[in-house]
């Protein structure tokens, strides 16, 4: 064995192993910077199979990708610190078994079939090779995928701001009403869709899957609602306090 | 046989900076504030041993190991950043294609090692220091991509030797002024240094190094150094033509050239004053990322006419 | 190093990213399973492009599509957590059962 | 051997000293800083002598104590004009107008062992018990409930700015911070860097500074520009300041010249803490004026000691960011300070609660108590 399977083991025993910590570990800044680790090792990976841009690229874009996923976890998640010890799953084993049967099925392909052997010459100018191909032959490709990421942070910063289509998102946006100030057009809802909790109440600590997947969530954000001081009752307002807002937006306008 | 040689001038290489940096660090304040110049190589030396014999802080249930690894981390960035940089001739210790993208993820990672130490240390103003850091760090590292996109054009090569090499008839700070000052900002943030020290300042009682202190904090100290040394080197190898120069040999072009840089980042950190957070993001993302964008555009369209 | 190693350990990880995008509840999590798929499919790539492509600039390019689909999930991924999290003051899939409102 | 040499050069570094000031003696700790064999430590982590400059008040004794207890060893506390707080074994005191030699005669007896490192004072207990408690003894139950190593799970609470509702967190800071006047001790509630709501728990302690028009200015601009990350600007007025109020005369018109340069001004938001139509930008504007006209006429007194009724910190502090909070609070004088503080029945209350309920970061292992050592 030389040193080039050598480090290669390593870095796919790294890269595997980190990939796996991320859904055990209880600190969701830990987790996405397992990922990064496990990213940082296919990059080194790729970087051996002679492929230095792709490499170091993908190091570069997920460390910032993930440094944005820590940030966005913290912001998000519960217990973000890892204090206490946390188990957000369902269907757990299905998921499990899911995972399993996709890695040996692919292995199993793997090993069933006959690859044809063309190694990549040491010699060939890699980059140079991709940069005339981005911006020759698959000029358009390139074009689409820089358009789809325009639109996509177009798209991101029109989801996540606060201005919806229809007023305040945090309010729920409603479609206005057929008549100045009147019904909101379309569908009404049950008041109790919807009714989810950022801090679910219960513990799901080395649950297992059938007691969480069968839980009612709305049931539980209720229980958190009323059971915990200190929580905040959801934003989510009804039908008659969006009227008010439609109404007053209306006469700021006209 | 010249990667070896390479590799072993990068520490000495290294090693001289930071003795360079601490020196400056220690004599340009007092020349800003108007006393008289006390440069000495024992006060670093003093202050170094002062930090290596106290306690190394512990909060309550902080990320031990991130906390050991970010200072690391951070160190083993700005040598690896260094190692693209040709000392000589085709004398480079990492000679890769894609040499500026590895700069470039060492960057990256360099916002990742900050913020680590800020999070692991489980105290309120080093977090806020590491959130800040993330929030200026970020763009200041994307537009430093543009202006090193458009220093690789006139090369038309991610190589940083074929990028010196192309400099022979013009630097490229002659061709992107703004984008050399562009440059030096993203060097003053790599570092954590005056105007874009965002993690460690004097309003956060610290910042990330707040409760740090003996080893981890002497560490610390020298990663920042260290990395102030590699962005000068880098600078002065990517804007002023490295080791290019006449008469004298192309190695003590390098050193006088990254020297020069040296004292340029750690004067403007010291003469310059702070922006707030939101406002230094504004100007950042409205004014200097639409500045680089327009830096690559002229280089390119200058090459495409006359190049 | 071979193809075949290559391609069982890509295997692998999507095997993994295939479980967490399965089983994690919160959608920042269940976000990481899919760029633990999308990394497993990237390594795939690239070791065929190395190893039976003879090197030919197509594969790469595959591989800078499959950084755009990462990077593109991502920026929708979390404007979408935001919107949602704006509205509902929820962060896991369990509260999403209906798309309105 | 190796240890020998460390600890002799060591011994010849600057003591590093963090200043704990008490009533009247702000100016003289600036001062005290320019001397060369100091280092002033900007958190108490960095220091091994706690300099306890002029009398504690009651209320601030226990804070001292925590923040001796966060030193780390080898550390010693100096009593300079002040009287040591009850609990200090054998206090080392001194009251001479100029310390430097007493801190560096301890410090060198720290480094060379002559010194025993001070004990802790505090018990090293958590503010709020968690030892054995839950499933796995961290104190917490379940994923969010409990106080885990100590720390209550922070909840969700209102956002000011984006309406994005996350997590909020409540701590104390002060009254020892060295970016916050001596003695203001606030409980702010933050969401990201920014002050969701502020409340005030001790107001400024006072310092009978007399109005000097430009010695004024100075010492107020040297103690404004580090936060703007100019801390040799800062030395150069403070030394000015210094010489001026010695009788020597100084360049004013450089100072001017490097501050223009400098960008301070342009890198101050306009509109913040806006008092009587002056914001921010406005006060240090006025300082700078004052260093143009004649040492001590210029700044008129009256403006900026007018009362304040109508306007109160905590109002001032509302949604802005950390930094922007931390230059509105170093934009006022001393007793414009105190004026715009008044401790509200209400508030003073809180302060007990505060104590129970912020969220703390308590040292573990080498018994230091005491809560965020950037907290006090």
């Amino acid at each position: 064995m030389g040193l080039i399977d050598l480090t290669f083991l390593v870095l796919s025993a790294i890269a595997i192993v980190s990939g796996w910590r991320v859904f055990a570990t209880d600190s969701m800044v830990r987790a996405s910077f397992l990922l990064l680790l496990s990213f940082t090792a296919v990059g080194l990976i790729i970087l051996m199979l002679a492929a230095p841009y792709i490499g170091i690229a993908t190091i570069f874009m997920m460390a910032v990708e993930m440094m944005v996923m820590a940030l966005f976890m913290v912001m998000f998640m519960m217990n973000p610190a890892g204090l206490n010890p946390m188990m957000m799953v369902h269907q757990n084993r299905f998921a499990i078994g899911a995972g399993i049967v996709a890695f040996l099925g692919l292995s199993a392909a793997v090993l069933t079939t006959d690859f044809p052997t063309d190694p990549v010459d040491p010699g060939r100018q890699v980059i140079r090779d991709l940069g005339l191909e981005m911006l020759g032959p698959s000029m358009l490709i390139f074009e689409t995928a820089g358009v789809t990421l325009l639109a996509a942070m177009v798209g991101a910063v029109v989801l996540s701001a606060r201005t919806g289509r229809f007023g305040p998102s945090d309010e729920g946006s409603r479609p206005p009403g057929l008549e100045v100030g009147g019904e909101p057009a379309g569908r009404r809802v049950e008041k109790a869709s919807g009714h989810g909790h950022h801090h679910m109440h219960d513990s799901h600590v080395g649950d297992e899957d059938a007691q969480h997947a069968e839980g009612n969530p709305e049931a539980d954000g209720h229980n958190a609602d009323g059971g915990e001081s200190g929580r905040r009752p959801s934003l989510r307002s009804d039908w008659s306090a969006g009227n008010r807002s439609m109404t007053s937006k209306t006469e700021a306008t006209s | 046989m010249t990667q070896v040689l390479a590799i072993m001038v990068l520490p000495l290489f290294l090693l001289a900076g930071i003795v360079a940096a601490a020196v400056l660090d220690r004599a340009v304040p007092p020349l800003v504030a108007g006393r008289s110049l006390k440069a000495s190589f024992v006060g670093p030396i003093t202050v170094a041993s002062s930090r290596a014999m106290g306690q190394t802080g512990a909060t309550e249930h902080p990320d031990t190991i991130s906390w050991i690894l970010a200072p690391i981390l951070y160190f083993t960035l700005a040598a690896i950043g260094l190692s693209v940089v040709p000392f000589a001739p085709g004398v480079v210790a990492a000679d890769l294609d894609a040499g500026i993208v590895l700069w470039g993820a060492c960057e990256s990672l360099t916002v990742v090692a900050v913020f680590l130490h800020g999070w692991s240390a489980n105290s309120p103003l080093p977090l806020i220091g590491a959130y800040r850091y993330v929030a200026i760090g970020l763009p200041a590292m994307l537009l430093s991509m543009f202006v090193l996109i458009a220093a690789a054009l006139p090369a038309q090569s991610l190589a940083v030797t074929d990028i010196v090499e192309a400099q022979r008839s013009v630097w490229n700070i002659v061709r992107q002024p703004a984008g050399f000052v562009l440059f030096l900002m993203l060097g003053l943030s790599l570092s954590l240094r005056g105007p874009f020290d965002f993690a460690d300042p004097y309003d956060l009682a610290g910042g990330t190094t707040a409760e740090i202190s003996g080893a981890a904090r002497l560490t610390w100290w020298l990663a920042r150094l260290a990395m102030l040394v590699s962005v000068s080197a880098m600078t002065a190898t990517v804007f002023l033509g490295g080791y290019l120069g006449p008469v004298l040999p192309g190695f003590v072009w390098l050193v006088v050239k990254t020297g020069l840089v040296l004292v340029v980042l750690v004067g403007a950190g010291e003469v310059f004053a702070r922006l707030p957070p939101d406002r230094m993001m504004n100007l950042i993302w409205l004014a200097l990322l639409p500045l680089s964008f327009l830096m690559l555009v002229a280089v390119g369209v200058e090459l495409l006419l006359w190049g | 190093m071979s193809l075949v190693s290559v391609l069982i350990v890509a295997s692998a990880l999507i095997g993994i990213g295939l479980y967490g995008a399965l089983s994690q509840q919160s959608f920042v999590m269940l976000m990481m399973g899919l760029e633990l798929m999308l990394n497993g499919g990237l390594l795939a790539v690239i070791g065929f492009w190395s190893f039976s492509l003879g090197g030919a600039p197509e594969g790469q390019l595959l591989a800078i599509i499959v950084m755009a689909v990462m990077a593109v999930d991502m920026a929708v991924g979390f404007a979408l957590v935001t919107a949602v999290y704006r509205k509902r003051q929820a962060d896991t899939t369990e509260s999403l059962g209906t798309m309105k409102h | 051997m190796a240890i020998a040499i460390l600890r002799r050069l060591a011994g010849a570094a600057p003591a590093p000293a963090f200043p704990a000031i008490g009533a009247g003696m702000r100016a003289a700790a600036d001062d005290l800083f320019l001397d060369g064999r100091l280092i002033r430590a900007d958190s108490i982590r960095h220091a091994r002598i706690l300099l306890v400059a002029g009398p504690v008040r009651e209320a601030d004794q226990d804070d001292i104590r925590r923040l001796h207890d966060q030193m780390l060893h080898p550390r010693a506390t100096l009593w300079w004009k002040s009287n040591p707080v009850p609990d200090f074994a054998e206090p080392a005191t001194c009251d001479e107008d100029d310390p430097v030699a007493a801190i560096e005669a301890i410090h060198r007896a720290l480094i060379e062992g002559a010194r025993d490192s001070e004990p802790d004072i505090l018990p090293n207990e958590p503010p709020n018990p968690w030892r054995g408690k839950g499933d796995y003894g961290q104190g917490g139950e379940g994923m969010m409930g409990g106080t885990p190593y100590g720390r209550p799970m922070a909840m969700t609470d209102d956002d000011l700015r984006d309406g994005l509702a996350l997590d909020a967190y409540t701590a104390p800071f002060g009254p020892f911070l060295p970016m916050l006047p001596p003695g203001l001790k606030l409980s702010v509630t933050l969401q990201g860097d920014v002050i969701q709501t502020a409340k005030l728990l001790r107001p400024p302690s006072a310092q009978a500074e007399a109005y000097d028009g430009t010695v004024t200015a100075l010492r107020a601009l040297g103690r404004f520009l580090p936060i703007l990350g100019l801390e040799a600007h800062a030395v150069r007025c403070l030394e000015a300041a210094r010489s001026l109020s010695a009788g020597k005369p100084i360049e004013l018109a450089k100072i001017r010249q490097f501050l223009f340069w400098s960008g301070a001004l342009a890198a101050i938001p306009s509109g913040i803490g806006m008092v009587e139509d002056t914001d921010v930008r406005m006060r240090v504007e006025r300082w700078l004026a004052a260093l143009d006209e004649s040492p001590t006429g210029g700044l008129d007194g009256s403006a900026t000691m007018s009362p304040l009724k109508p306007a109160r910190l905590v109002d001032l502090l509302r949604g802005r960011e950390w930094s922007e909070a931390i230059l509105i609070v170093n934009s006022f004088d001393t007793d414009t300070l105190i004026s715009l503080a008044p401790v509200e029945a209400e508030d003073a209350e809180t302060e007990g609660r505060a104590r129970e309920d912020g969220i703390r970061m308590d040292h573990e292992g080498h018994g230091t108590h005491a809560h965020g050592a950037t907290g006090t």
